[in-house]
């Protein structure tokens, strides 16, 4: 039996360097962080990405593989990224470019794409300033920008009673614009944002922060900090301090109750009201679908967050493009075929690729955190808003 | 041929040392090899830029931390500045690369002096904390100082002139890998004539037996500090050479991780010895290169054992192990 | 003047807990460091593995927090034994530069295993039920775990105090800090006293790492992140003192949380300042032999 | 004027005096010996002079001058030389760099980068000299920490000397060496020119009274007596604090 596979496998290991040369191989260029601050959220984009070619490799036109070449970009590193970036569209020739966690590692490579023409796929990064209003040549983004959740966030926050909030996000592109945006659709519906503190990127302890924003007696605290493990840290210093016994809410961005961290943060994130994309707990069948995938492969604890739906989705849309031009890619073709690329099937409902800018145009959905069959999950109450574009670009359509 | 250089010491114990230090043909090897590497793997030059310049920041260190043993967690701090320094003088004055090294090495420099004067009083441990108290207070500055610096996300958008108004730095790191290897060949000149000029021997003095250095009459401190400068100001160019290359400034410019790496890399090679820092650097990187795409999360296993090992068995380096082999060699011709 | 006895009070609180928790994991690098004269940069792995022992047992084995604690504290020591004498004895005479390297090392290694065993999330860290929310204390409330926290710290700091005073372990160690030499001509054995002495200082670094895993995540990169609070709490207090450290850490932990409440958009920038201020003007630490 | 001259010279560690109030004069030319039992204070008194430590107070002059104030390479440029109880040398580099590195500090050269060290051979020439005169030329091409203690002791002599000093501060310099070779330090010693000022700690007493015309007595940081050693040997006060320990002479 054993001795059985060992020849499959050496006959295989002979026979396929010929076979692949017939083929037609498509390579992906997959930047992500396997390593330093956040290292999970790329284990899960390349979870992500493994379990999308197993499942979907075979729909490729005859003939036509495709190859993945993972790379570790280490972090918040735009060096090491832009470098990677190179290597990849120089050195292995790929025909796509795609992940990337961190907003500085877009901002870096996205250049290198253009001058290379060679299409990149922003699975994660969420400044909205990586990709212009009028879009960054051979850029497109799958995930999300945070301006498309805060705005209507604080548009939100302002119709339902909450007076007084008082901001804490994480001091990188990302938070600024997540306060930004809140801000904006917070006050011009009346609200008072009493103070907006900007947090060091990699803070551990968040109780100082809460504290003060406990000891301002707020309504709510609006708070942004990276997915992933951040987020267990903020919950914890907002349990232990009880801000929710004084009535204080807790409000932000999806990435605060970020899914594949809920069971960790315990009961205490009950109640907590986030606008956001993407939910694992999201009950329309493409998502469940999606979920069931997930928890066959990797078990019923591990849950995708919306890294994982960006990946996923982003792996259709170049799916989809390889496809449409029948396995022989080109970059230029490429790009206009991302462009526009859209959707009704993604876990997060129906989007859309901004033909205009190449950023994603998606549905917000506001959710609160409640038990489902005894596991904490983003309930989504309402569809805030569908179809959303990148707001940023509409009101700085000069930038 | 070769075993003639083995050989090569003859003649009065005063002529064999004088002889010891002249430049030797086999110092050219390495610069032929790099030239070779540029025709060999045109597809590598991105990782050969950076290796070139790591190496720069490597002799840099090697400077104060091999020669006058000024052992130092917080380099990085020089080639953070240096790197800012470039970005910015591209992005406000202009994109003319070379007044931009200049620019890098002199703000280096002064950190290198200003910080020198205040530290090096220190020995130890605690010397150590301080040369890293320097870094966090420099790593802080400009994570905070955002309007400046651009924070967390680094400095974005720089971009060169040609250098000397013809050669454009390119996509496929042609150019950049040339100026990086013209740079470093005028540094490493420097370097060599440096520590083989008295002051460089006297450095090693310090190096080995402070108390006697200072008992035979040598102003240590003034030495130390005039070292101290000169390697920070070297990689604040190598710092430079980055922000150039790459365009792009970042805060892991000035990371403790970049900082505890150059000393990984330089006591690979083999400390003390200038030619320690390009056989360090470049097999770390090269090895970094392909195991790390391997397995990218057990890369840092590897480098731990090795460190452990080279420290336990090897301390020397890679250098070393290679002169304890040639001293074998030698023992059996004769 | 309310809000301001409130964030006095606010930074008070928090980073006394914060400090408490640097004390319990420097004090052993303090005095294997002033003991053994070795740089251990590595001392933060202990930290973590006390750490990751506590969370497994907890959650995987559902064993009770006293006693996960507890085992932290007693595997790692034991574990650190080991590494005691199968390597770190090899480094004692060893220069500094050697020192630092080899246990960057560790460190290293330590960063891949872990990540290799437990994976790259931060470790959960389930407060017993008791220990969970706020207490009140009339004028105020405070987070009922990080007050107990800050409780057992003292009393492991008052046991830890008592005995290096009053036991004969105690002494001997003192005597070693104080003068190696004359120690060993007075027939203490003093490697078999580095040798424990290491062991309850990792112990302790266990101790702290799992009772603070709720203040300092538990992850793999721990040893790295944190280096430089603990060498800090270390060399701020001066190498081979049991109480300098404590000071070290108070000033770290309180004004660390100051900075961080009262002026966030500085970060840590005149924590760095402060520690390079103080080692300029008291080399050796504050408590530190001359 | 006295080569080297110090003044109600004070040295406390804490409450602890090392150094008490010391009137010393070295007279040019002299061989003069610094004895005194175990602690009393003399490896002190010699840091002191070399500016290793700072005095407590009181001044210290070297040729008339205060030097005091001055760092240590300052008074070595005015002629200052030691050696140290504890052998203190270069360990990782060869006997001849050893003392070629001291030869290019006394040159005042040690801040040059302009060309090779090793180019100047006049000095790497003056060097081997100096330790062929001590009989280990056949060794300057070996590291330092590879010899035997005894060449090592030589070495530390070698810098010394290396430096043309007009004061010379030997600590214990044949401090455990064999016969043979204490042999050759006080040959060496004894052939130096007549206007080198020698100051020497040494506890073994034929030596002591073989070489030095005048001796200091220093006992607990106090000099005791001074005069030559015929005054020395038959001073009853020395004989009961010093040499009636017996275990010194």
């Amino acid at each position: 039996m054993k001795f059985a596979k060992f020849a499959a496998i050496a006959l295989a290991a002979t026979i396929l360097p010929f076979a692949s040369a017939m083929a037609q191989t498509i390579k992906i260029g997959f930047i992500t962080s396997y390593t330093g601050q956040n290292a999970s959220v790329g284990v899960m984009m390349d979870k992500t990405v493994k379990l999308w070619m197993k499942e979907h490799e075979k729909d490729l036109p005859a003939g036509v593989k495709v190859e993945i070449l993972t790379r570790d970009d280490t972090g918040p590193n735009p060096e090491t990224a832009k470098r990677l970036a190179t290597e990849l569209v120089t050195r292995d020739k790929v025909d796509f470019l795609a992940g990337v966690i961190w907003t500085p590692n877009a901002a870096a490579i996205a250049p290198i794409a253009a001058e290379a023409k060679t299409p990149f796929v922003i699975m994660n990064a969420g400044t909205s300033a990586i990709i212009p209003s009028g879009g960054a040549p051979y850029t497109v983004r799958v995930s999300f920008t945070l301006w498309q959740s805060s705005l209507p966030l604080g548009q939100w926050a302002a119709k339902n009673n909450l007076k007084k909030v008082y901001s804490l996000v994480s001091d990188f592109g990302p938070g600024i614009d997540a306060e930004t945006a809140f801000k904006k659709g917070f006050t011009d519906g009346g609200g008072n944002l009493v103070e907006a503190v900007r947090m060091p990127l990699a803070t551990q302890d968040f109780a100082p922060f809460m504290q003060k924003a406990k000891d301002a007696k707020p309504d709510a605290v609006f708070v942004f900090i990276p997915a992933g493990v951040q987020a267990t840290g903020v919950m914890k210093a907002y349990s232990d301090l009880g801000l929710a016994k004084e009535g204080i809410k807790l409000i932000g961005p999806g990435d605060i109750t970020t899914d594949e961290e809920l069971p960790n943060m315990g009961d205490v994130a009950l109640g907590a009201i986030t606008m956001f994309h993407y939910s694992a707990a999201a009950t329309r069948p493409a998502n469940q679908a999606f979920l069931k995938m997930w928890q066959r492969d990797y078990g019923a604890n591990d849950w995708p967050a919306f890294e994982a739906a960006a990946t996923w989705d982003g792996m259709m849309a170049i799916f989809d493009t390889i496809k449409a031009q029948g396995g022989k890619v080109n970059g230029e073709k490429s790009y206009s075929l991302l462009k526009g690329w859209k959707t009704d099937n993604s876990p997060r409902g129906p989007i859309m690729i901004d033909p205009e800018n190449g950023d994603i145009i998606q549905n917000e959905y506001l959710r609160r955190v409640e038990k489902v069959n005894g596991v904490l999950g983003n309930v989504e109450i309402e569809t805030f808003q569908t179809a959303v574009k990148d707001p940023w670009k509409l009101l700085n359509p000069k930038k | 041929m070769i075993f003639k250089w083995f050989n090569a010491e003859q003649g009065s114990a005063v002529e064999r040392f004088a002889k010891r230090d002249r430049l030797n043909p086999l110092e050219l090897l390495p610069w032929i090899l790099a030239i070779a590497a540029y025709y060999v793997f045109p597809s590598y030059l991105p990782l050969g830029s950076q290796i070139l310049l790591t190496i720069l920041f490597a002799i840099s260190l090697d400077l104060a931390l091999g020669y006058a043993g000024i052992i130092t967690l917080g380099h990085a701090a020089f080639f953070g500045v240096g790197a800012y320094s470039a970005g910015l003088y591209a992005l406000h004055v202009t994109g003319e690369p070379l007044s931009g090294l200049v620019v890098a090495a002199i703000a280096a420099g002064i950190l290198g002096l200003l910080s020198g004067l205040v530290i090096l009083r220190t020995t130890g441990l605690t010397l150590i904390m301080l040369t890293l108290a320097v870094l966090l207070i420099v790593q802080e500055f400009a994570n905070r100082a955002r309007p400046i610096t651009g924070g967390a996300d680094g400095l974005n958008g720089i971009a060169m002139l040609p250098i000397f108004g013809v050669f454009r730095f390119d996509l496929f790191g042609h150019t950049a890998y040339w100026y990086c290897l013209s740079v470093l060949f005028v540094m490493w000149i420097f370097g060599l004539l440096l520590v083989r000029s008295p002051f460089g021997r006297s450095l090693t003095g310090v190096r080995e037996n402070i108390t006697r250095m200072h008992s035979i009459g040598a102003p240590v401190r003034r030495r130390l500090v005039t070292i101290y400068t000169i390697s920070a100001a070297m990689a604040g160019v190598a710092g430079a050479l980055l922000a150039q290359t790459s365009q792009f400034v970042g805060l892991a410019t000035l990371g403790f991780e970049r900082s505890g790496e150059i000393v990984i890399m330089l006591v690979l090679g083999g400390i003390g010895r200038i030619y320690g820092a390009i056989v360090g650097v470049v097999i770390f990187m090269i090895a970094q290169d392909s195991f790390a795409r391997a397995n990218p999360a057990f890369w840092s296993f590897w480098v731990g054992l090795l460190l452990v090992l080279i420290v336990l068995f090897a301390r020397g380096g890679a250098l070393g192990i290679a002169d304890n082999l040639v001293a074998l060699l030698r023992g059996r011709k004769k | 003047m309310d809000a301001f006895l409130s964030a006095f009070v606010s930074i008070l609180f928090h980073g006394l807990a914060y400090a408490m928790i640097l004390y319990v994991i420097s004090v052993g690098l303090s005095v294997t460091m002033g003991l053994m004269g070795f740089v251990n940069l590595a001392h933060g792995v202990f930290a973590m593995l006390g750490g990751y022992v506590m969370t497994t047992l907890m959650n995987r084995y559902g064993i009770p927090f006293g006693f996960a604690l507890l085992a932290a504290f007693i595997a790692v020591a034991l574990f650190s034994i080991v590494l005691e004498r199968l390597l770190y004895s090899r480094l004692y005479r060893a220069g500094e530069l050697e020192q630092v390297l080899f246990s960057i090392g560790i460190i290293f290694m330590s960063v891949a295993l872990v990540r290799y065993t437990w994976g790259a999330l931060p470790q959960r860290m389930v407060v017993p039920e008791m220990l969970r929310g706020s207490l009140d204390f009339g004028f105020r409330s405070f987070p009922t775990y990080r007050t107990f926290l800050i409780i057992v710290s003292f009393g492991v700091i008052a046991a830890l105090w008592l005995g290096i005073e009053r036991t004969n372990f105690g002494a001997q160690v003192r005597a070693a800090v104080d003068n190696r030499r004359m120690a060993e001509s007075l027939g203490i054995n003093t490697s078999k006293l580095f040798t424990l002495t290491f062991a309850l200082g990792s112990g302790l670094a266990a101790f702290g790492g799992g009772m603070g895993a709720d203040i300092l995540a538990i992850n793999p990169q721990y040893a790295q992140d944190y280096l430089i609070y603990f060498l800090m709490v270390v060399s701020v207090g001066g190498l081979g003192s049991i109480r300098g450290p404590f000071v070290a850490a108070l000033l770290l932990g309180i004004g660390d949380t100051a900075c961080r409440y009262l002026v966030p958009e500085f970060g840590a920038f005149f924590l760095f300042a402060a520690m390079m201020g103080i080692l300029l003007w008291r080399p050796m630490g504050l408590f530190g032999k001359a | 004027m006295s080569a080297l001259e110090t003044q109600l010279l004070c040295k406390n560690f804490g409450a602890l005096s090392v150094a008490n109030k010391i009137d010393f004069r070295l007279e040019p030319g002299a061989r003069h010996a610094l004895i005194g039992p175990n602690g009393a204070g003399k490896t002190t008194f010699i840091n002191l002079i070399t500016g290793r430590l700072t005095p407590s107070s009181g001044i210290i002059k070297l040729a008339g001058e205060d030097v005091t104030a001055l760092s240590q390479s300052g008074r070595v440029k005015r002629g200052l030389g030691r050696t140290f109880q504890i052998n203190t040398l270069f360990r990782g580099l060869s006997v001849l760099e050893n003392v070629f590195l001291t030869v290019c500090e006394r040159e005042g050269i040690g801040n040059s980068i302009l060309r090779r060290a090793n180019a100047r051979k006049d000095l790497l020439e003056e060097s081997y000299a100096l330790l062929e005169s001590l009989h280990i030329g056949d060794d300057a091409l070996n590291i330092v920490r590879e010899l035997p203690y005894g060449k090592l002791r030589l070495v530390e002599l070698a810098i010394a000397l290396a430096l043309k000093p007009k004061v010379l501060l030997l600590d214990e310099p044949a401090a455990g060496l064999p016969s043979s070779e204490t042999a050759i330090v006080f040959d060496t010693v004894q052939q130096l020119p007549k206007d080198i000022a020698i100051l020497i700690i040494e506890h073994d007493m034929d030596l002591v009274f073989r070489l030095a015309n005048r001796i200091t007595v220093l006992v607990q940081g106090t000099v005791l007596v001074e005069g030559t050693p015929d005054e020395i040997q038959h001073d009853a006060r020395v004989r009961e604090v010093y040499l009636g320990e017996g275990d010194h002479g």
